[in-house]
């Protein structure tokens, strides 16, 4: 089998699975739709494979392969056709992917088994991860737009999964509507991209930026400041990152999957793929290195402070997508792309592991009443810990390679550069700190009363199902979210799955050792191969080595710092928050972006609806323009009417007027 | 073509002679005929759609026969790009309504069905007509077979339907008479002295002089701009659509209001291209304003019917921009035209939903009084799920073509607009989104039951549904066809 | 006698019959007013036909004697009906008809 | 001489136009109609019209006036004040709308620049409005005037026939038309209860 | 001395006319109920048949007949169309009727056909005095016939305010004749056609226009003088109403069309801006005017007047494209009239409401053979498409624009937009209202509609159902659907849509019609 079957083969077996499950939903037996749904997904990841070794086959040159199924909109010099770009990136996204959500898949079968929506949640996720690798195989501007917003889509449903619970739905609308601001800013950039270039193709655009564009040309900027928007809705990038705190809604595997691993790094995977533009613009590229650098920043704090376990991970995600944000906006696109998979690694890894402890935990979800589950369930515990290590970057976890090349490529970049990657550092002991602030008050200290049911071996349940954001009472009836939970200790399947991913988050990073095994390096090549900076930009190895030295001591000081705080002195962490009141309070309302957007934009827009319903409709169209000629007509029918007065005499009195008036126009007019 | 020439005349009055034979022989068979006359039509639209020429300009399958010398009024039928795909739309919506009527029955449905019959061929002949006066006569025609649908089978008190029926008629029709004498001026004055014509294609070969223009444009802009309708003439909209009984709504909502813009294409432009030049702004604004006004007002509104009236309002304001984006390549009038048909396809299951969902809450169209339906019906839940999200045109969808056309035509004239008409694409998914929520997911309504939908409804929407998966996968189908004629309508303005 | 003093006489007394015509109630006079007024058309015609010299005018007089006959027959048998009706005779009194 | 006259004349038929409109009294009225419809006779003989002047005396004076003396006499003469209930505003519009009417007439006359209707008038031969004259002019040029204008007194008389005749249920029961006799043999009378009943019916309810 | 040479072929309509009239006044006189039920209204309808066969056979022969004080044209043909489609019309509808018993079955129906012949004169008359004359032989019959229903007071009361009002028009009229004479010379239209030119600026001559416009205005109810067509519309009694709503404007605008487009278009310049105004007047007036009332025949009359509106302003441009589109609409006018104005009578004689809109709630669901003609009617009165009034407005806009009248095109349409809030409150009535109260006649009427005290009237006394006694005969009658009305209406009704579709033929009639007036463009 050739390249571009495997191609479409990566495509079209998530699509069938989603298809099949679906239209079976009433054959399929119990259980049934999970196994579908992993083995269609792991058909995908077998063929991204394939393509793999395809692609390897092929010469450096000829590693760019386009193939197009049909014309889609291709009209009045539009050439939208539906068409995949096979390429070393293209690839390497798509086994990320269809990896990570092979695990994940795994993870469910068992993790979600006892809810009532089992087929449907699998039909949302392999539609999820059919619309991610219609993203990242997408071979025109056009189809990346319908994989970017269909990933938005299937985020929503899956977000408001639960959709009993108004806060899942509303969650998920907003999420929504934010990634459709992310599309239009997507498309708005095509636009300015396509008036210079003329096409929608990548390779065609790409291939002729220089001609269509001058350094820097203005067109050229404002697209790319487009792409980034949309890169920033979707990656959830300051100050569009409102929705993903709360997309924490759905289930934790659709968090570890969605806002973890894959569709959020869309951002970074659109920027590397743009990069001959970004490279043409680099104002537009500065931006995304500093809007990167502040998420990552801003995130970090907030995670200090967050209570909800999940939200912890999610702001850390923010966070650790800002680094990558920054790597390939500094056009460190190794750097970006390998803390990309890294963190798809690890995080998911984090968030299973989470799942396990909320399962233990019924469902409650708060950090402030967890603890000591260090017994109860050892082997979330490890990789719980596992993760942590990986994400604050302790050598030799994969965190640590990946992120510090980054730092160390931002840095080398140019001299403003440095102050990012200086930012840069400070977050890195942040994350450490954050992590282990989690890991620590839900693992160790005395036992709450769920870890000592688990340690008597039998799962805690909770006396009534309560919705973790707003603790409101449920409506269980319906059977979502299931009435049973199910955790890591007791479940194969989701111990398969989260010790596959430790490994990986273990080993991950010996993919690429600066100066030692490039391997991830190299193969990116023929994609990167018109890129100025690819080869040129390289840290010096002295920096280099100060770089990993100093994250690793910041991640070991973090982590120190933590256990000071949290484990050894345990109001500590009260006093100090009395102290800094204010900057708890501000780090705590998530600086304040929900309130301020709500202000700016919500508010006014749904004053003008009402406006318009109460005021506009009433007094314009019904008052002025409907009541205003009838009343006209009105008044002139009644004039009339009151002239007919039925007085003979009058009659005749206006006749005569009339001939009066007609005569002594005649006369007038006449001569 | 001399062999085809027949045919036209036969889609255009199959519908009614069937209706009239059906209510002839008894209010027991009535809708049955009904439905096999408005299937007829369908299958002969497929036929025409296969058989067209793709990519030649001009008409197809022309029918032009002397009707009224006096006035130089031809019976002048013809197919081109332009009304192809919208003659196909016409006859499948009410193919779908009136198998809706046929599987729950109507009270007298001879009558019903005769008047939904009529309905069909006068919208058949608005869309086929290739002279002035004839489309004028089809124009106007539409409406009293609605005046009827929504007088005596509306929903709500007497009051209320009357007071909607006179909105609705003097409303538009205050437009269309308007439009009558500009089309009478038109013939006249080109002809000035010559021999009348009210053939389109002679009276696009006269050059009447700007002024002249000017005020005959702003008399079909007005019919049209009603009949849309547009801020802020939509005054007559929120009645109507709540009086109107659902399937004639869905009809009405579906292919009525692309008549209208259908008009601006077909006739303004080609007749009135400096005009059409001089209020170009003017009109843009307009349209605007109904996109913004329209989602804003879809966004308050809680009553289903006209959450998805204003977003017509909103998604019409769309094709108009298109329209009027005059850039070269026509890009724009290409949106414009796939935008109608996408419209029609997406709005008429959304209002057969909307009737399902009445059902299931107790009557009230309120969504206030919906909630959790999705629960026992996931059927239905994704149907509507498809039709909402395609409405919101989402990228993927056949609207998502349409829209990326209209705006990138018009970001190439007038890139500020576009950027504005932007928001309108935010706030369609905010309110479609908040409908879909509102009615299937939450928590349930108090007297809500949730039920999955029967055959017989599954039958009307299914395929409805079907088809709008299809057009978003092969869009081009459209494109390719009205391409030719788009460029020719546009020519008239952009030289 | 200019052919102009005629003419003046005819137009007071056209506009004496308007006058009736206006002010009185009892149909009877309106009727009579009327009268005046055909009467001043006549002497007009007349008039003209002298003027002329030739005699259509004059003709023309006839026939408006005749219509005037006929419409006094006419006049007074509906007046005569009122009165059999037990209406009152005075045209203020007919205003069931209005609006 | 033929100043005199006119003058005479021209201020009899006036005075006879001012009094028909202003005497309260229909029946002077009338007669003040019958004086003025004399001078204006007198007038048509000045003008060489001698056919019509006697038409006017004969027909007109005589036959129609009677017509008129009768129908007052039979309706008797209720004198209505001149200007009804509802105010002088009557009075004034008649004066006012006449007078601007005069005025009109005035710039018609006196403005006119018409040759003629300054002299005595043109080309008058012996014969001019002589009986004979007028009776080709009816048999040649006008003959359809006169037919039609014989059928115009048909009408009339079937007319006021329609609306004159004598009918039931409309007079006091007392008077019995030879309609009623009629119709009692054929098919029996109303009774009064029945007519009683009836009357109160008149009009379509609902106004 | 001889008299002069007499066309026989040419005034056969007339003389048939006349005989006719004679005929059926004689005939009238005898007393079976079987001459006055059945034989003088088929010969009145014969008669009337007869003449229009003659008409048809004289089509195109453009004769004038009687040493030029007739014109037997194809516009006096055309117009004489109408009148005899109005007349036969009438007589169906008086049928059964009061009024007919009342006046006496001959005397009613001789009128009604020297009314015809007025007409036909008027419209035909090339002569100042023979206008004059058809212009009261139109009048006076008309005077009568309204007031032929004695025993309701509307109906004498609509009689004399016609007469008096009508008379002070034909005072009006006759003034301007004569002036014109005086200022032309002549009573011939040719004669003052060439003298036009020299006296065209005298203020005698333009008094004369003035008051010439009044009269003839004044007939065909044209704003401000219009006033006495409601109330006369209203109390006559129904089928006069109708035959007036339809004749008697035909005859006003064929005499209007003859006399302003012939004897005095060398002065257009001078009377078509004042025609004009007067148009968007009247359109205006009429249609404003027939907004909420609650009498049907009310309405109609004000919708009558916006209607002669629209038909001033094919008068106005005075082009024979005018001419044409003027003959088309009266063709059209009378019929959907004709449809509207049976309706309403049937209505009358079925519910107590008389001609109140009441009357025709719930017509839709019990009565649907006058309903769609009613429905179809009123439509078409509004100008919906697929009906006669379409395309007459069509013409009449087209004729307006063509001869630069833009705005009085622009107008028309207003005006028809404004109309359709009272056409209709109609239809509305007869599908969307709920039925009525019972259509059992309500006491003391009989099923005839009318008073029963009518049944006093001497011919009227064996009129079976017309005696008061609510017996099983009054109550066959009243559910009996009868049928002549019915025909009238479904016949009107279905011309009224044939006119709509194929109006080919009849535009050809028109065109015809216009050709005959010479000297135009």
């Amino acid at each position: 089998m050739g390249l571009e079957t495997f191609g479409w083969l990566i495509l079209l077996c998530p699509l069938a699975g989603c298809v099949v499950i679906s239209l079976g939903a009433k054959l399929w037996p119990e259980g049934a739709p999970g196994w579908i749904g992993t083995a269609a997904i792991a058909a995908s990841f077998a063929s991204s494979i394939g393509a793999l070794f395809a692609l390897e086959d092929l010469g450096e040159e000829e590693r760019q392969v386009v193939t197009v199924a049909w014309d889609y909109a291709s009209t009045a010099g539009v050439d939208a056709q539906l068409s995949l770009l096979l390429d070393p990136l293209s690839i390497f996204m798509a086994l990320t992917v269809s990896g990570v959500s092979t695990l994940i898949h795994l993870y469910s079968v068992s993790y979600m088994r006892s809810d009532r929506g089992y087929t449907r949640f699998f039909a949302y996720l392999n539609f999820f991860v059919f619309s991610m690798l219609l993203l990242v195989l997408a071979g025109n501007f056009l189809l990346l737009i319908v994989g970017w917003a269909f990933v938005g889509a299937a985020s929503y449903l899956l977000i408001s999964y639960w959709y009993r619970r108004t806060t899942a739905t509303r969650a998920g609308i907003k999420a929504f509507v934010i990634n459709v601001i992310g599309d239009i800013g997507l498309v708005l950039g095509t636009y300015f991209i396509f008036k210079g270039s003329g096409s929608l193709d990548f390779l065609t655009t790409f291939d002729s930026v220089e001609e269509s564009f001058s350094r820097n040309d203005g067109d050229l900027v404002a697209g790319c400041i487009g792409l980034l928007v949309g890169a920033f809705a979707k990656s959830a990038q300051v100050p569009l990152h409102t929705w993903l705190p709360d997309a924490m809604e759905g289930p934790t595997p659709v968090s570890a999957l969605i806002h973890a691993a894959t569709m959020v790094t869309a951002g970074v995977y659109l920027i590397a793929r743009m990069h001959p533009l970004f490279e043409q613009a680099p104002t537009a590229a500065d931006v995304g290195a500093i809007v990167g650098c502040a998420t990552l920043v801003i995130a970090a704090t907030i995670a200090l402070v967050v209570t909800d376990l999940k939200r912890v991970i999610a702001y850390s995600t923010m966070s650790q997508i800002g680094y990558m944000i920054m790597a390939v906006s500094s056009f460190a696109y190794t750097a970006g792309l390998f803390h990309l998979m890294t963190h798809a690694f690890f995080k998911a890894l984090l968030f299973m592991a989470a799942g396990s402890v909320i399962a233990a935990m019924a469902g409650n979800q708060n950090l402030d009443e967890m603890g000591g589950f260090r017994r109860a369930m050892p082997f979330t515990f490890g990789c719980m810990v596992i993760g942590g290590l990986a994400l604050s970057g302790v050598p030799p976890f994969s965190g640590f390679f990946s992120k510090d090349e980054i730092l160390a490529y931002v840095a080398a970049r140019d001299d403003w550069h440095v102050a990012l990657a200086g930012l840069g550092f400070v977050g890195s002991l942040l994350t450490a700190i954050y992590t282990f602030r989690m890991i620590f008050r839900a693992f160790l200290g005395d036992p709450v009363e769920p870890a000592r049911d688990l340690e008597q071996g039998h799962l805690y349940h909770a006396p009534e199902h309560t919705n973790p954001a707003t603790g409101e009472v449920e409506d269980t009836d319906v059977g979502f979210p299931g009435a049973d939970h199910h955790i890591a200790e007791q479940e194969g399947s989701m111990k398969v799955a989260m010790g596959c991913l430790a490994v990986l988050a273990i080993v991950g990073g010996f993919l690429q050792i600066p100066g030692v095994t490039e391997v991830l390096h190299h193969f990116l090549e023929p994609t990167f191969a018109d890129s100025a900076y690819y080869e040129e930009l390289h840290p010096s190895d002295g920096l280099t080595a100060l770089g990993l030295f100093t994250g690793t001591v910041l991640a070991l000081g973090g982590i120190a710092l933590a256990y000071h705080l949290w484990v050894r002195t345990p109001d500590a962490p009260g006093s100090l928050r009395a102290k800094l009141a204010p900057v708890h309070s501000f780090f705590f309302n998530k600086w304040y972006f929900d309130e301020i957007i709500n202000t700016l934009i919500v508010r006014p827009f749904a004053w003008f609806g009402r406006f318009g319903r109460n005021t506009f409709e009433r007094i314009v169209i019904s008052g002025l323009f409907v009541g205003g000629t009838t009343g006209a007509v009105r008044a002139g029918s009644a004039a009339v009417r009151a002239a007919q007065s039925g007085y003979l005499r009058y009659y005749a009195a206006l006749l005569l007027l009339g001939v009066t008036v007609l005569g002594a126009y005649f006369l007038l007019a006449g001569s | 073509m001399e062999q085809l020439t027949i045919h036209l005349s036969i889609l255009l009055f199959w519908p009614l002679a069937l209706a009239l034979f059906g209510a002839s022989i008894g209010r027991r068979i009535a809708p049955a005929i009904a439905v096999f006359g408005a299937l007829v039509p369908f299958g002969y639209a497929i036929v025409l759609l296969l058989d067209f020429d793709t990519g030649a300009a001009g008409l197809q399958y022309v029918t032009d026969d002397a009707w009224i010398e006096a006035l130089g009024i031809r019976y002048k039928l013809g197919l081109d790009g332009l009304n192809l795909w919208l003659v196909a739309l016409t006859t499948l919506l009410f193919a779908a309504a009136a198998l809706w009527v046929f599987l729950r029955p109507v009270e007298r449905p001879r009558l019903f069905t005769f008047h939904l019959a009529l309905a069909e061929t006068a919208v058949l002949g608005a869309f086929l007509a290739q002279d002035l006066a004839l489309f004028v006569l089809f124009f106007d025609l539409m409406l009293v077979p609605f005046y009827f649908l929504v007088g005596q089978w509306g929903s709500g008190g007497r009051e209320e339907i009357v007071a909607a029926t006179y909105k609705l008629i003097i409303y538009t029709l205050v437009g269309s008479l308007l439009m009558l004498a500009g089309a009478v001026g038109t013939a006249v004055l080109s002809a000035d002295g010559g021999t009348l014509s009210f053939v389109l294609s002679d009276l696009a070969q006269a050059e009447l002089d700007e002024s002249t223009q000017r005020w005959i444009f702003v008399t079909f802009a007005l019919a049209f701009l009603i009949k849309m309708p547009m801020f802020p003439f939509h005054g007559w909209m929120p009645d109507a659509y709540r009086a109107m009984p659902l399937p004639a709504l869905a009809i009405f909502s579906g292919v009525l209001s692309k008549v209208a813009a259908y008009g601006f294409l077909k006739i303004v432009l080609p007749l009135f291209p400096a005009a059409a030049q001089d209020y170009q702004t003017l009109i843009l604004v307009l349209a605007l304003l109904s996109i913004v006004y329209g989602s804003a007002q879809a966004f308050t509104q809680t009553n289903t019917r006209l959450v998805l009236g204003y977003s017509s309002v909103a998604q019409l304001g769309f094709i108009v921009l298109g329209i009027f984006a005059f850039d070269p390549e026509g890009r724009g009038g290409q949106g414009a035209v796939l935008q109608m048909v996408n419209h029609g396809l997406v709005v008429a299951p959304l209002f057969f939903i909307v009737a399902l969902l009445a059902e299931r809450s107790g009557g009230s169209e309120d969504i206030r009084d919906m909630g959790g339906l999705a629960f026992r019906a996931p059927v239905l839940a994704s149907l509507f799920l498809i039709s909402a999200l395609a409405t919101l045109a989402m990228p993927g969808s056949a609207n998502f073509v349409g829209e990326f056309l209209i705006l990138l035509g018009l970001f190439e004239t007038k890139l500020a607009m576009a950027v504005i008409a932007f928001s309108g694409v935010a706030l369609a998914s905010v309110y479609m989104l908040r409908m879909y929520i509102r009615t299937m997911h939450n928590r349930a309504g108090e007297r809500t039951d949730s039920r999955e939908l029967t055959v017989g409804d599954a039958i009307v929407i299914v395929p409805l549904v079907l088809l709008i998966i299809a057009f978003a996968l092969y869009p081009q189908a459209a494109l390719r066809d009205s391409e030719p004629a788009v460029e020719a309508s546009i020519q008239e303005v952009v030289r | 006698m200019s052919i102009t003093w005629y003419l003046c006489v005819s137009a007071i007394v056209f506009c004496t019959g308007v006058g009736g015509v206006l002010t009185r109630r009892n149909p009877l006079v309106v009727l009579l007013s009327l009268e005046l007024m055909l009467n001043a058309a006549n002497l007009a015609l007349v008039a003209f036909a002298r003027a002329h010299g030739n005699q259509e005018g004059q003709i023309f007089a006839l026939i408006v004697m005749v219509v005037a006959a006929c419409e006094v027959a006419v006049g007074l048998g509906l007046i005569v009906a009122l009165y059999r009706r037990r209406l009152p005779i005075d045209v203020d009194e007919l205003r069931e008809l209005q609006g | 001489m033929a100043e005199v006259t006119f003058f005479f004349a021209a201020i009899v038929a006036l005075a006879g136009a001012f009094g028909t409109v202003l005497l309260r009294n229909p029946f002077y009225s009338v007669l003040a109609l019958v004086c003025h419809l004399l001078g204006l006779a007198a007038l048509f003989l000045l003008l060489r019209a001698e056919f019509v002047a006697a038409a006017q005396v004969i027909v007109y004076a005589g036959a129609v006036m009677v017509l008129y003396v009768f129908v007052v006499a039979y309706v008797g003469g209720q004198d209505k004040p001149l200007s009804p209930r509802h105010g002088p505003g009557m009075r004034a519009i008649a004066i006012l709308f006449s007078g601007a009417l005069l005025v009109e007439f005035a710039f018609a006359v006196l403005g006119s620049s018409l040759s003629v209707l300054d002299g005595e008038g043109t080309g008058f031969f012996s014969a001019f409005g002589s009986p004979a004259q007028i009776g080709e002019q009816f048999l040649t040029k006008f003959l359809l005037v006169f037919e039609i204008a014989s059928l115009l007194l048909l009408v009339a008389a079937v007319g006021a026939v329609i609306l004159a005749r004598r009918r039931s249920g409309l007079d006091d029961p007392r008077e019995l038309s030879v309609a009623d006799l009629l119709r009692s043999q054929e098919s029996g009378t109303l009774t009064d209860a029945e007519r009683g009943s009836l009357q109160e019916a008149a009009g379509p309810p609902g106004r | 001395m001889k008299g002069p040479t007499i066309d026989w072929a040419a005034i056969s309509p007339l003389v048939t006319l006349t005989a006719g009239a004679c005929l059926v006044l004689m005939v009238g006189l005898l007393r079976p109920a079987f001459v006055r039920n059945t034989l003088v209204p088929g010969l009145t309808g014969a008669t009337l048949g007869a003449a229009a066969g003659l008409g048809a056979w004289q089509w195109g022969e453009n004769t004038s007949v009687m040493a030029g004080a007739l014109a037997i044209d194809d516009l006096t043909l055309a117009m004489l169309m109408v009148f005899v489609v109005a007349g036969v019309a009438t007589v169906m509808l008086s049928a059964r009727s009061l009024a007919a018993a009342e006046a006496g079955h001959g005397e009613y129906h001789a009128l009604l056909l020297l009314a015809v012949l007025g007409m036909v004169v008027l419209t035909g008359s090339t002569n100042l005095v023979s206008l004059f004359v058809g212009f009261e032989l139109l009048s006076i019959p008309l005077y009568v016939l309204c007031a032929t229903e004695l025993r309701r007071e509307h109906s004498l009361e609509s009689g004399l305010k016609y007469l008096i009002i009508g008379s002070l028009g034909s005072a009006v009229l006759l003034y301007g004749l004569a002036l014109l004479y005086g200022a032309t010379g002549s009573t011939d239209f040719a004669t003052i056609a060439a003298s036009v030119g020299e006296v065209g600026d005298d203020p005698l001559f333009l008094t004369s226009l003035a008051l010439i416009v009044t009269g003839l205005a004044f007939k065909a109810s044209v704003a401000p003088f219009h006033q006495w067509t409601p109330d006369v519309y209203e109390g006559a009694p129904t089928p006069i109403t109708a035959f007036m709503a339809v004749a008697t404007k035909a005859a006003a605008f064929g005499i209007l069309l003859r006399l302003f487009d012939v004897a005095l278009i060398g002065a257009a310049n001078d009377w078509a801006p004042a025609l004009a105004v007067l148009a968007v007047t009247t359109i205006v007036v009429g249609n404003v005017g027939a907004i909420g009332q609650s009498s049907i025949k009310r309405m109609l009359a004000y919708s009558s007047v916006a209607q002669a509106g629209y038909m001033l302003a094919g008068v106005v441009v005075s082009t024979r494209l005018g001419v044409s589109a003027v003959v088309f609409y009266l063709f059209a006018y009378s019929v959907m009239n004709l449809a509207a104005f049976a309706v309403v009578i049937a209505r009358e004689r079925e519910t107590p409401y008389g001609d109140d809109l009441r009357a025709l709630h719930g017509l839709g669901a019990d009565r649907p053979w006058l309903a769609w003609p009613m429905t179809i009617a009123m439509l078409s009165l509004a100008g919906f498409p697929v009906t006669a009034g379409f395309f007459g407005k069509i013409y009449l806009i087209d004729a307006a624009v063509d001869n630069g009248y833009a705005f009085l095109g622009v107008a028309i349409v207003l005006g028809s937009a404004i109309s359709l809030a009272y056409y209709l409150r109609v239809v509305a009535a007869v599908w969307l209202a709920a039925p009525g109260v019972s259509h059992a006649p309500a006491p003391l009427v009989t099923p005839g509609g009318q008073p029963a005290i009518a049944g006093g009237s001497a011919e009227a006394g064996e009129e079976p159902g017309t005696v008061a006694a609510p017996g099983p005969v009054a109550e066959d009658r009243s559910d009996s659907p009868q049928l002549e009305v019915a025909i009238v209406a479904v016949v009107c009704a279905a011309a009224t849509i044939a006119m709509g579709i194929y109006p080919g033929p009849l535009f050809d009639v028109a065109r015809d019609a216009g050709a005959a007036l010479s000297g135009l463009l």
